[in-house]
């Protein structure tokens, strides 16, 4: 196949596609995903918002899962280089244990986009904020407690320290309420693992400790509902209860948004949209073309019955509504970076 | 005087030398490993390349040269559990040492002093105080781990120096194809295996857990040999951190993760006995590259993680079940 | 008879009061109401699956595919209540399921010969590879079936309802382990089975019941943690076959097989998970939760060690 | 059979003793297990070490060893005083014991176990496998031993590897050889062989001490002879100067009047075990027998012969390929101890530790196992019958334990081995397979199991006994049937049963 034709061929899909698509120019054959947990299902919408886009823009796609494990990532971009891919994708299981990796990259020319994570050395990052994020969950918790709750503000935070996402998150949480709720205070900070029978423990302990709560966040859904599950199984009533879940990744959330009364705001992350995005932003890389360095996914805090107008439920498949989504304005900069961690 | 036995010498060839190779586990472990490699051959275009095939030697590395360790470990009868947590932590002293001091040759004394340090206290509480290693390993496994998440705050630590033979410790190949990790664990193979079949300690090895009883009485301290191999796997576990870390370019406090598992299942596929005193580090070596090549294959396939799970768990159980089998018609 | 009294259960229960006195000193929480009943229900799932486990450590096997059989049971057992509308179908369905697990476990290791650790493993890693099969995500509750709710959340008397099926479980696990026959045949087949076969025993097929009986058990743990989840979770579970395994050996059952109490069991089920949840009433860091027990394990085998080396003088 | 005089050392030099331990005394808690105790080894000599279990060879022959320390007396090897702390020590001054526990390691070649404490080693320290198998190779055709020295160890016969302990003291150059109960495990040739051996060895001037409970073996060998009794020295006299009795005497203290108390009375009943057409793959080549209540049927056999294969075959421990074996008329299904035990067939195992007890076990539990369902009610356990029960056998037997809570292990071996045949009788049997009954069991215990054998044959039982003890199977047996290479090759009624044809019959 000739370069003209190949231009031409990757013309005609690209004509097909949506609007705001890269039109018109040169598409990569095969992108390389390395996801760092392909079976949780954040990763599994990000990977189905990747392979939507990618094939409406006649790209191959395969992904390879690190499953956790830092070595095995290292060694599924290997395979993924020999195999002759056009970009490589990376969610990283840790940030810094890719930096060589995005060195090997570079000494190949291998056009390289990561996601989730920022990473010395890198060209580009797709990535929520996940401080704004937790910070304007923050804030609606805010106002629904000062409506609500009285204005009082007792937060328990579910978090996961592991990462630096989630601490952001929890950072952010507690820095939108205080803009609402000056006096707002964090009584217990836990390390629910992210996964929710951990959080069901940890709540559990806590809450028998202190149980002088009002609003329980957690970084994730499955920490949230974890929270909430231990609040019950203490044969609590969720009268004067806000649970706040990050993430809406799959249908828990939806579920306890219309069955638990407690169950009030949830940040959306919208994972669809940001391998969505970061599809885009391996065929700008691949291309030369100049990308800022942080391409932010947007994000928004649901309430109520917020969540239909982004997602449609037909039995136990959730579909997004890229209308809707797609519309939800990305901020240009997050207002803090893993890097005023440290 | 007794009349001296080494006058007479006469090597006489052992008869059944073709029937006693054909019996052995490495023969077959062979067979399967190639035919898993003419398998995915046949299955996927990309996966016979000189890059990937180099790609997978410089992948089992680490596995490979863990392995070692834990090999000798079994045969002496004991189990390690302990390496998954301590190839984590081992890096935390080699990049702050590195980052404080700017060498690489520092760096790594700290990382084989710690590496040094939790095998005397596995072996010391294994075979002096006679704890199940189990237990123990398990113990240290939980403790290095949680002591890792305590000391770095569940922060990697990055390498700030970024000291150019570190990065090619890990990342760089001999003459340009062949990974260093590759050549370090084929050295470290060779060196062992030669360990273990031509020193006296080797063969004490074996003594001792084939036979502690016997071993004792044949004037082995017991208790010693199995401490050295408590000490030996730690520092090869150690090695491999170090190449890991090489890999990851700083100390990524969840490194390592389950990595115990992948090593046992592997070394036990590999004909390496639960209950001491039998295997070879052949054997060990061809159960880790066929779960390697499995595993790489399997990617080139675009086959799921969740499958990839399933098939391996599967071929663990048909391997040593077809192993026993065996044994049991012997 | 030295089943029930072995003294090594003195050395636990002292362990245990001492955390106990130690963590309510310096937080008073310790002992609020509400806080034995969080301890006592996240003891009721390990004790469950531990009473199990101790059986088969007794016959000299293990099960480390626990804790993924965990998390695909709660999955079945929902997804088969949220299809058929009954609570008792999906009862039976995940009991099947976790039964089948053990009863193949079992089979594997007695038919196939292969050393129960192993065998295990790989069962631990098909079942982790194959909950993502089954469903890629957690399993709603959209049956809401009060009584489902009730398994895990619910109270009858003022004792969590986990709680009292942990206690029969464990009173029946005890009672078939100290005084039947079963029991003292598990206990010759682990101490040794070619003697208990040469007198009769179906050596294996006890195995096998004891295979079973942790599968089942698991899925009695299975369907309170769904409960408890109020939704079927194929990421829950990861480590719990470490807990209950360090649980078993805590209360002084040797992994050699032959020796062991279920009494010691519930000693070391209650000092880990009073270990664990006083770490976070006392506001120490998490990440001790995984120093301690470790700690605690090799130190009690230990004890344990000494004692009976003295004893044996 | 006295021994060849030509093999003896024609004059006895006075040198110095080759190994001198005076006043002997090491204690455990709880028990002394040795109290000044003597023995003086003379080079070239064959001394016998006799005594009970218990009475404290063991612990000499450890002390020995390097295995256990003393804790009083003196030990002088050539003249010159020594300590023995480790079994290292031991071999650095030229003593080697071959203990009676096959100390060899089963993965490991013929070869290499013969240098197993010491491996040759070449340039750079590596081992230097060729003069290993070269050495091995010559040492095998010095000694007359027809073993393969690249052959598995652990694939050879318990009595070759037996001889393969005893080449392995020869390699290294050992000037004092202990063996303990060197034939337990051996073929009548192996322990001519043996014997051949051992003169070579005094010939040669080494200093051999000889532990057996067998008299006959003892009064062959030996020159000298020591006997303990409860940890104390009782006797140290030269052979000629015992008789059977006096040597039994000295060891146990009082006269045993009959080894075999044999009641004349027993009246044989009607067949309760037929097996006929009996072919396993691994041994046994259409064996056919019947056994009838009231007898006891021995089986003999050289090593080899298929006698334990048989024993474990009829019992339904190990599988078969044809054939069929009935009990009381009723098939058993092979490969089934459970159907086995159910019609009333049990084997009491040759291998004590490994198929017989519960080392950590109490002594009840060890009891009752084959007989709980007898004090059972709806799987419960009725533990107060149970214990009772025991109770009543370990009088009868005399079983000596401190309790029935106390772990098997801690008994001695004729009191574990009573334990184990009240475990069948417990049962109530129709037949009884006891394999080697007496093997490693002291003299005054043998004669209690031997006596406890016949009258369960009194009592109606048909016993079926595998020996290799020729007097054990004279003494005991009312029919005799002779194994060879997995085949039944003769048949004696018991009085017309002579040493020579049964052995014969063994040889094929």
């Amino acid at each position: 196949m000739t370069k003209l034709m190949k231009t031409l061929f990757a013309a005609s899909v690209a004509l097909g596609a949506l609007a705001g698509a890269a039109a018109a120019e040169n598409m990569p054959k095969k992108i390389g995903y390395v996801v760092n947990y392909a079976t949780h299902e954040w990763y599994q919408n990000v990977i189905k918002g990747m392979k939507d886009r990618a094939a409406q823009l006649g790209i191959e796609l395969e992904v390879k899962d690190a499953n956790l494990d830092v070595a095995k990532q290292v060694a599924g971009a290997e395979d993924f280089m020999a195999q002759g891919v056009d970009v490589l994708i990376i969610t990283p299981v840790n940030e810094e244990g890719v930096v060589p990796l995005l060195r090997r990259a570079k000494a190949e020319n291998m056009p390289l986009v990561l996601e989730g994570n920022p990473v010395k050395g890198m060209t580009t990052m797709v990535a929520i904020c996940d401080y704004d994020t937790g910070y304007h969950a923050g804030v609606a918790a805010g106002q629904y407690a000062k409506e609500h709750l009285g204005g009082v503000a007792k937060v328990m935070n579910v978090g996961l320290p592991l990462l630096s996402a989630t601490v952001l998150r929890s950072n952010g949480f507690m820095d939108g309420i205080k803009t609402e709720i000056p006096e707002a205070t964090l009584v217990h900070d836990l390390d629910g693992g992210g996964n929710p029978d951990r959080a069901l423990e940890v709540s559990s302990a806590a809450l028998a400790q202190n149980a002088d709560v009002n609003i329980i966040y957690g970084i994730n859904d499955n920490s949230s509902l974890g929270g909430l599950q231990a609040w019950k199984a203490a044969g609590k009533s969720q009268d004067g209860l806000l649970v706040v879940g990050t993430g809406g990744e799959g249908l828990a959330f939806i579920n306890a948004m219309e069955t638990e009364p407690s169950y009030k705001i949830e940040a959306a992350m919208f994972p669809e949209k940001v391998g969505f995005t970061a599809v885009d932003a391996a065929v700008k890389v691949f291309n030369g073309e100049a990308v800022p360095e942080h391409i932010v996914s947007p994000t928004t805090p649901m309430i109520g019955a917020d969540w239909k107008k982004y997602y449609s439920v037909e039995g136990t498949t959730r579909s997004i509504n890229w209308d809707a989504v797609n519309g939800v304005k990305p901020a240009d900069k997050c207002m803090k970076t893993a890097a005023d961690l440290k | 005087m007794p009349q001296s036995v080494s006058s007479l010498a006469a090597a006489p060839a052992g008869p059944s030398l073709l029937r006693r190779l054909a019996r052995r586990n490495e023969i077959a472990l062979l067979l399967s490993l190639l035919a898993v490699i003419a398998f995915f051959a046949l299955a996927s275009d990309t996966f016979l390349t000189t890059r990937n095939l180099t790609n997978v030697l410089g992948q089992a590395a680490l596995p490979l040269v863990a392995g070692i360790g834990v090999a000798i470990v079994f045969i002496s009868g004991e189990v390690d559990v302990s390496i998954g947590s301590l190839v984590a932590a081992i890096a935390i002293p080699l990049i702050t040492i590195m980052n404080a001091t700017e060498s690489f040759a520092l760096g790594v004394a700290g990382a084989l002093a710690l590496g040094l340090a939790v095998g005397v206290v596995n072996g010391y509480l294994a075979a002096y105080l006679g704890i199940n290693s189990l237990i123990v390993t398990l113990g240290t496994l939980f403790i290095l781990r949680g002591g890792v998440y305590l000391y770095t705050g569940q922060r990697a630590i990055p390498d700030d120096v970024m000291l150019e033979s570190f990065f090619q410790l890990g990342n760089g190949r001999l003459f340009g194809v062949v990974p260093h990790p590759a050549v370090i664990a084929v050295i470290l193979l060779i060196a062992f295996a030669y360990f273990l079949r031509h020193r006296p300690f080797g063969r004490q090895l074996y003594a001792v857990g084939g036979n502690p009883e016997v071993a004792r009485l044949a004037g082995y301290n017991v208790r010693r040999v199995k401490f050295v191999a408590f000490v030996i796997s730690a520092l090869l576990a150690t090695i491999a951190g170090i190449l890991l870390a090489s890999r990851l370019g700083s100390a990524v406090h969840v490194a390592g993760l389950g990595f115990e598992f992948q090593v046992v299942a592997a070394v036990v596929l590999g004909g390496v006995s639960l209950s001491g005193g039998v295997g070879s580090l052949a054997g060990m070596a061809l159960g880790v590259l066929i779960l390697q090549f499995v595993s790489n294959g399997l990617g080139m396939l675009n086959i799921a993680t969740e499958w990839q799970l399933v098939i391996t768990g599967g071929i663990i159980i048909a391997a040593v079940a077809f192993d026993e089998l065996k044994r049991r018609r012997a | 008879m030295s089943l029930v009294s072995d003294r090594s259960q003195i050395v636990l229960l002292g362990i245990l009061a001492l955390l106990c006195i130690a963590i309510s000193l310096a937080a008073p929480q310790f002992y609020t109401g509400a806080n034995v009943i969080a301890i006592l229900r996240q003891c009721a799932l390990v004790l469950i699956v531990a009473t199990g486990m101790t059986m088969l450590l007794v016959a000299a096997e293990v099960d480390l595919s626990v804790g993924a059989s965990l998390a695909f049971t709660g999955c079945v057992g929902m997804d088969v209540t949220n299809r058929t509308g009954s609570l008792v179908l999906g009862t039976l369905a995940a009991l099947a399921f976790a039964g089948g697990v053990g009863l193949f476990n079992g089979l594997v290791v007695t038919r196939l010969k292969v050393n129960s650790l192993i065998a295990t493993i790989a069962t631990m890693m098909m079942l982790q590879g194959g909950v993502y099969l089954y469903t890629r995500e957690a399993v709603q509750n959209l049956h809401q079936i009060r009584a489902f709710t009730e398994l895990g959340a619910g109270y009858v008397g003022g004792l969590p309802i986990p709680v009292l099926i942990a206690a029969l479980i464990f009173i029946a696990g005890f009672v078939a382990l100290r005084f039947t026959t079963f029991g003292r045949y598990l206990y010759a087949v682990g101490a040794n089975g070619k003697a208990a076969r040469l007198s009769g025993l179906r050596a294996e097929r006890l195995k096998l019941v004891a295979f079973l009986a942790t599968g089942l058990l698991v899925g009695v743990a299975g369907l309170i943690l769904a409960s408890l989840m109020n939704a079927g979770q194929p990421t829950a579970g990861r480590g719990f076959e470490l807990t209950v395994i360090a649980a078993v050996i805590l209360g002084g059952t040797s992994l050699s097989g032959g020796r062991g109490t279920l009494v010691g069991t519930l000693l070391g089920v209650l000092v880990l998970k009073v270990i664990d949840n006083g770490i976070i009433i006392l506001r120490w860091n998490q990440d001790l939760q995984m120093v301690v027990p470790g700690v605690v394990i090799i130190l009690a085998t230990w004890l344990d060690l000494v004692r009976r080396r003295r004893d044996a003088r | 059979m006295p021994a060849d005089p030509a093999l003896r050392p024609a004059a006895e030099a006075a040198a110095a003793p080759a190994l001198e331990m005076r006043g002997i005394g090491k204690r455990f808690p709880g028990v002394i297990a040795l109290e000044d105790v003597d023995l003086v080894l003379a080079p070239g000599k064959v001394h016998a070490l006799m005594g009970e279990n218990g009475a404290g060879k063991s612990t000499l022959i450890k002390i020995m060893a390097g295995v256990y320390g003393k804790d009083a007396g003196s030990i002088r090897i050539g003249g010159r005083e020594t300590e023995l702390r480790t079994p290292r020590d031991a071999l650095a001054q030229g003593l080697k014991v071959v203990f009676q526990e096959i100390a060899l390691i089963g993965e490991f070649t013929v070869a290499e176990n013969i240098f197993l404490e010491q491996y040759p080693v070449g340039r750079a320290g590596s081992i230097d496998w060729k003069r290993i198998r070269g050495e091995a190779a010559a040492l095998f055709a010095r000694i007359g031993f027809d073993v393969d020295p690249a052959a598995k160890t652990g694939d050879l016969p318990i009595s070759q590897q037996q001889m393969v302990e005893i080449a392995r003291a020869l390699a290294h150059e050992a000037r004092i050889v202990v063996m303990d109960e060197p034939t337990s495990s051996l073929t009548p040739s192996e322990v001519a062989l043996l014997f051949a051996v051992i003169r070579r060895l005094t010939a040669l001037g080494i200093a051999v001490v000889y532990v057996s409970h067998k008299l006959d073996e003892v009064f062959e060998i030996a020159d000298e002879v020591t006997v303990l009794r409860d940890g104390r020295h009782i006797s140290t006299k030269p052979i000629g100067a015992h008789d059977h009795d006096s040597l039994i005497h000295d060891m146990i203290g009082r006269r045993i009047e009959n080894l075999f108390p044999r009641s004349r009375g027993h009246h044989k009943g009607e067949v309760v075990l037929s097996v006929s057409n009996l072919s396993t793959d691994a041994k046994l080549k259409d064996v056919a027998f019947e056994a009838r209540a009231g007898e006891v049927l021995g089986f003999f056999g050289l090593m080899g012969a298929g006698r334990t294969e048989l024993a474990k075959a009829i019992v339904g421990f190990d599988p078969i390929r044809t054939g069929t074996i009935a009990i009381g008329g009723r098939p058993l299904k092979p490969h089934d101890t459970r159907t086995g035990v159910s019609l009333g067939i049990g084997l009491l195992s040759e291998d004590r530790k490994g198929e017989g007890l519960m080392l950590e076990l109490p002594v009840q539990q060890n009891m009752s196992l084959a007989a709980l369902e007898n004090f059972s009610r709806a799987g419960f356990v009725e533990e107060g019958r149970e214990r009772s029960a025991v109770q009543s056998f370990v009088d009868r037997f005399r079983v000596k334990t401190p309790s029935l809570a106390q772990p098997i292990k801690n008994l001695s071996g004729g009191n574990q081995q009573k334990v184990l045949i009240a475990r069948w009788l417990m049962r109530g049997l129709k037949v009884i397979v006891v394999d080697e009954p007496t093997r490693g069991i002291d003299v005054g215990a043998k004669s209690e199991i031997f006596a406890l054998l016949d009258r369960l044959a009194g009592e109606g039982l048909a016993v079926v006994m595998m020996t290799s003890e020729m007097p054990e199977l004279l003494g005991l047996s009312d029919r005799i049937l002779v194994m060879a290479g997995g085949r039944i090759t003769a048949g004696f009624e018991r009085d017309a049963a002579t040493q020579e044809k049964i052995l014969n019959a063994a040889i094929g």
